[in-house]
């Protein structure tokens, strides 16, 4: 540590359920380099002041999905954002919007967890195939209707931005919605009408009202807002269009 | 969730396009009470003509243009969250482009408007 | 497989579907039309004097074209402010009751009615 | 406490984990599962992988060539008739993959498509862009919410297994978020917990990646195998070890020093190629060419910077276009972590540490010497890499292995009664008073995170890419002294809800086990091979591989409270004889000589 060390205050918003009433910011003087990511300013204040600060973590490279908190009010991953980019200003960090808090950044992620199984989100063979007839063909064209939908990896930072979700907690949100139009929009699958139930039910897309900031802090380009919205059109087909078609649509 | 959506810039932005509503309404029922006027004979109709003539609505009217005028920015600004992906030989249209679409759109249906307007008056 | 949760089909697609259909019209001929008739015909700017004459709009409404677009302007007008407005409440933190649906839908289905009605006594 | 009755228990929710839930699921639907997993699974850090996973699939290749590439990576200390196996399962898991969805990157005319890898003949490793660790794990995990007798016991935290008439019958897990304790029974148990890297220092493994379940076993009396060997993977990003997938090379990237000069043709992997040439120059195996690193900044051929030695992947010549189809992964962290753009500028890179070769012991289907407890993935060793792995090799294992695993524990409880649970309860009591007596533990004095840093610095001194037997042996006094002041730490928090601090110290108590077994295995293989290169040894003669005395598996078995005892088992070889393991135009040559003496 040489003398040009530079110092950033970090504010948490800590809060433990064992001994707490109510959360409390505390404000803690970290040393950094630039290279230095939030993520690693909360290490520093676990590894050398205060080892009961808790949140998630591990593959600090924005791919596991864990370590996502609000950092100045705005969901973000800490892994890839850095204490430069705020100092010499104070950076404050919150536990994500919308979920409960478990304890400081750790929030309770159980709702979230039924919604994405309640999407069955699994490929529901058009027509199966066995593993001698090698693997399903996909055209360019094909591939490209679903692959961006597949890159999310579930850091539910969408969840933290969208206003929706915070009114009403049980919309399926938009990364569980993202991931349901993920496997309809897959040649390999036959399952839309399926998903459709839940997708056009009291808990579903139309609890979005366009807001779209579940795009804006996606930090891997998923567009769930997307997904949630063109659903909208293809629930309403199905409202719709279900008294003509002769299976007559989803329930 | 209390004043949430005073809390971001976007989520402001947003509450400013979804009050743009409150004038739509308000422009509506300022062509509802036109069309009362409509069905009770001419005179009635003409007083409705003079009342467009007040200082008030004019202001007013300015200020319904320009709201739904921004409405309709933000509408097609929106598309690319609101519509399915457009996509041309197998790639994705830039979000630029569908919104720049839905612009031009605009542009076009409103003179195509003022142009039948002008047509059935002349 | 732990779906066990039975939810129930959303009628929303009906208001939605309102929203959009007023929302796009709303932005493809709104400004238009407000600038039309709130600020050129009273102002006397491009238009000929007696575009909107009693004899003139009279046609027009009785028309069966001019009767669809006048009723599809307000009514999906109505429609798409009444859902903003119902979610804009909601997003206050004014509790979508009965009083709130009202106030939104209440006023945009009574104003189609009125609409429809004189325009089918035309 | 806590109990659940399953018939069998899986720990660890990564790419081995999930496929062998799914295996015993889909094997009999009657089977009660218990998946229990520190992280949710798709945390896990099989999502870290890029570059992609080995089977063979073009019409020009054949089993037998992944078999001889495999072989001769792992330079011979391989099980070659689980290897062959391993080549012959691998095409049908991944084309299982597919068909539960996994988003493969394909031809124009929509098959799948393959890509070249470090130390492989053909072009053979299937890829997802440069995320397939990620979208094996998604794909996986999704997949096995299709199957109701897979429970979850998401952030639930192993720390003991439990035996019983000389079989193991169960696990005990902390709730993470109330600090409760559960005993899970289950008639077999299947251990599936990833590597241990995170002992090492630069490192480009996950937080989570702390060795967990080779300690469990290891203190159950089962040999940790061929722990010596510890891949480090060249291309790595200074200080946080991020990795820059070999698939950088695999599409075209060139390895230069500070000169700009291409210098692994200097290190038996020449001539020179202009395009990507398998087994040639930037496709050689990790081992060679991390080992070329070491020579060239002996020889001050290393770009000195404020981050260290470092070399460069230039990926320029690629093209911009390129680079974001094949590597948009590797694309955005050089963007978001370094500031560059890798169209434009050359990446810093040195190696870091990557892979566990060895693990849990294994026979050919995963199963350890305590009956019913399995091993699969990176804390297992199936015997398949020897002493350096093939990249995309361990992603395939994951998938075979698993599914071998989880169909080998199905067939195997078919014969088991169930245990006595008035003991196995007896025993979890046990476990959780030993656990909380440390978290509730008063005046220590040593903090979790010096001791941390301590051993990944002393592992890093003494089982680097090269290795004396002076500095192995101060690592090992070293880790020894660490485990004594392990007994003397503190811990902050003293709560139950989310209780980190704590479970890191159990984290770090399972590393130092597993640090002292790898420093151990190190300084008692006395030759060279593989990952595992010396400098040392009388005239120099550790310096060679030694067929004779060291063509054997080492085995680490626990001994409480001392240095492990380590002891050699055979290495089984069915068609290809030890050789000299060579690269680039001898490589090309050799093979040529094994064609021509096999006909
Ligand atoms: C950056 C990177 C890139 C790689 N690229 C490739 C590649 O391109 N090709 C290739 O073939 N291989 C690659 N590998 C290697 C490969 O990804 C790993 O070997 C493999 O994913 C390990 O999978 P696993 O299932 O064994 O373990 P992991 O995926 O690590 O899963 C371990 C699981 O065990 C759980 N666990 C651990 N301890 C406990 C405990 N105490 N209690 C409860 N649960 C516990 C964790 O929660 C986790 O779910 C790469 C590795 C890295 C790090
Ligand atoms: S959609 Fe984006 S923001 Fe939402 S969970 Fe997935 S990756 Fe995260
Ligand atoms: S922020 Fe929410 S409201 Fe809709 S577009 Fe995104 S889900
Ligand atoms: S630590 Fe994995 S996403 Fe940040």
């Amino acid at each position: 540590m040489s003398d040009t060390q530079k110092i950033i205050e970090i504010e948490v918003l800590r809060y433990n359920p064992e001994s707490d009433q109510e959360p409390h910011s505390q404000v803690y003087k970290v040393p950094f380099t630039d290279d230095m990511s939030v993520l690693q300013g909360a290490q520093y204040i676990k590894d050398n002041f205060d080892g009961s600060l808790t949140y998630r973590w591990s593959c600090r490279m924005a791919i596991c999905g864990s370590c996502g908190m609000m950092i100045n009010g705005v969901p973000k991953l800490s892994c890839e954002t850095f204490l430069r980019d705020y100092y010499p200003n104070r950076i404050r960090i919150e536990a994500m919007a919308h979920f409960p808090i478990e304890k400081d950044l750790v929030v309770d992620l159980s709702g979230f967890m039924e919604k994405l199984e309640a999407i069955q989100p699994y490929i529901i063979p058009k027509e199966p195939r066995t593993l001698e007839q090698g693997e399903y063909i996909q055209t360019p064209s094909q591939f490209a209707e679903f692959i961006q939908y597949t890159s999310c990896i579930n850091c539910t930072l969408c969840y933290a931005a969208c206003p929706q979700v915070g009114l009403n907690p049980d919309f399926i949100g938009p990364a569980a919605i993202a991931l349901a139009h993920r496997y309809n929009m897959d040649s390999r699958d036959g399952g839309q009408a399926q998903r459709m139930e839940l997708l056009a039910s009291e808990d579903g897309v139309y609890n979005c009202s366009a807001v779209g900031y579940c795009s804006e802090v996606c930090p891997k380009h998923v567009d769930p807002g997307n997904a949630v919205n063109v659903n909208k059109i293809h629930a309403a087909k199905d409202y719709f269009l279900r008294f003509l078609s002769p299976k007559g649509g989803s329930k | 969730m209390d004043g949430w959506w005073k809390k971001n810039p976007h989520f402001v932005e947003y509450m400013i396009h979804e009050g743009t509503a409150v004038f739509v309404a308000a422009y509506a029922l300022t062509l509802l009470c036109g069309l009362v006027r409509l069905g009770q004979g001419e005179a009635a109709w003409n007083a409705w003509l003079e009342a467009l003539k007040s200082p008030f609505s004019l202001v007013a009217h300015v200020v319904f243009l320009a709201a739904i005028a921004y409405h309709a920015f933000t509408w097609f600004k929106l598309f690319p969250l609101t519509m399915p992906p457009m996509v041309v030989n197998g790639k994705k249209v830039a979000p630029e482009v569908m919104v720049n679409t839905g612009l031009a759109a605009a542009v076009a249906a409103a003179l195509a408007l003022l142009g039948f307007v002008w047509r059935i008056a002349a | 497989m732990k779906n066990t949760k039975i939810r129930k089909r959303s009628n929303a697609p009906i208001f939605w579907g309102l929203f959009g259909g007023g929302g796009m019209l709303a932005a493809l001929f709104g400004p238009m039309l407000v600038f039309i008739t709130g600020l050129a015909i009273p102002l006397g700017l491009l238009l000929p004097a007696d575009t909107m004459s009693y004899a003139k709009m009279l046609a027009f409404a009785q028309n069966i074209l001019g009767k669809g677009f006048i009723f599809a302007v307000i009514a999906l007008f109505m429609w798409h402010a009444a859902h903003r407005i119902f979610h804009s409440l909601h997003e206050f933190g004014v509790h979508a009751g009965t009083g709130c649906k009202l106030l939104t839908y209440g006023v945009a289905f009574v104003s189609t009615i009125v609409a429809a009605v004189i325009l089918l006594g035309l | 406490m806590e109990i659940y009755k399953a018939d069998v228990v899986i720990v660890g929710g990564g790419g081995g984990g999930l496929r062998a839930a799914i295996a015993v699921a889909e094997a009999d639907p009657s089977l009660k599962i218990a998946l229990v997993s520190k992280v949710y699974p798709m945390r896990s850090h099989t999502v870290a992988a890029e570059g992609g996973a080995a089977g063979v699939k073009k019409p020009t290749d054949s089993f037998d060539y992944h078999f001889h590439d495999t072989v001769g990576g792992g330079d011979w200390l391989v099980e070659q008739d689980v290897v062959e196996y391993f080549v012959q399962n691998a095409p049908k898991e991944l084309i299982q993959l597919e068909h539960w969805g996994c988003p493969w990157s394909r031809t124009q005319d929509g098959h799948v498509n393959v890509r070249a890898f470090g130390g492989m003949k053909i072009e053979r490793t299937w890829f997802a862009a440069d995320k397939t660790g990620f979208h094996i794990l998604h794909t996986l995990f999704q997949t096995s919410i299709k199957y109701p007798s897979i429970e979850r016991f998401d952030e639930y935290f192993c720390v003991d297994l439990v035996e019983e008439d000389g079989r193991v019958q169960g696990v005990v897990a902390v709730e993470m978020a109330t600090g409760e304790f559960t005993l899970i029974e289950g008639k077999s148990v299947i251990i599936a917990t990833g590597g241990a890297g995170r002992v090492f220092r630069e490192s480009t493994l996950g937080g989570i990646v702390t060795g967990d379940g080779m300690a469990l076993a290891y203190r159950h009396g089962v040999a940790l195998r061929d722990l010596e060997f510890v891949q480090y993977h060249p291309t790595c990003m200074p200080v946080t070890g991020l990795l820059f997938s070999e698939a950088c090379r695999g599409e075209g990237g060139y390895l230069v020093n500070k000169d700009g000069y291409r210098y692994l043709q200097d290190y038996g992997l020449g001539p020179l190629q202009d395009k990507p040439k398998n087994k040639y120059m930037e496709l050689g195996p990790r081992d060679r060419v991390s080992q070329a690193f070491w020579y060239e900044q002996q020889k001050g051929r290393t770009i000195e910077g404020p981050l260290g030695s470092v070399v460069h992947l230039d990926l320029r010549h690629l093209g911009e276009a390129y680079l974001h189809e094949r590597l948009p992964l590797i694309y955005e962290m050089a963007q978001t972590f370094m500031g560059l753009d890798p169209a434009k500028d050359p990446i810093p890179v040195r190696p870091g540490v990557h892979y566990t070769m060895g693990g849990i012991q294994t026979n050919g289907k995963g199963a350890t010497s305590l009956a019913g407890l399995y091993a699969v993935g990176e804390c297992a060793s199936v015997g398949i890499h020897g002493a350096n792995r093939l990249g995309s090799n361990s992603l395939t294992e994951l998938l075979v292995f698993g599914r071998a695993a989880g169909e080998d524990a199905v067939n195997y409880i078919r014969n088991v009664t169930p245990g006595n649970s008035a003991n196995l309860l007896k025993q979890a009591q046990e476990v959780e008073a030993r656990m909380c007596a440390l978290k509730n533990k008063t005046g220590g004095t040593e903090r979790i995170s010096t001791i941390r840093k301590e051993m990944a610095q002393a592992m890093e001194e003494g089982c680097g890419i090269f290795r004396v037997e002076e500095t192995m042996q101060k690592t090992c006094d070293k880790i020894a002294e660490l485990r004594e002041r392990f007994k003397n730490i503190t811990i902050d928090d003293k709560g139950s809800v989310w209780n980190t601090d704590w479970l890191s110290a159990i984290e770090l108590d399972y590393q130092l086990d597993v640090a002292q077994a790898m420093a151990h295995s190190a300084v008692n293989r006395k030759e060279s091979r593989g990952a595992h290169q010396r400098l040392d040894g009388p005239n120099g003669a550790y310096k060679e591989r030694d067929d004779v005395n060291f063509l054997k598996h080492s085995d680490a078995f626990y001994v409480p409270g001392c240095a492990p005892k380590i002891t050699y088992g055979d290495v089984k070889i069915t068609k290809s004889p030890p050789a000299a393991r060579v690269y680039g135009a001898a490589g090309e040559q050799a093979d040529q000589e094994r064609k021509a003496s096999n006909v």
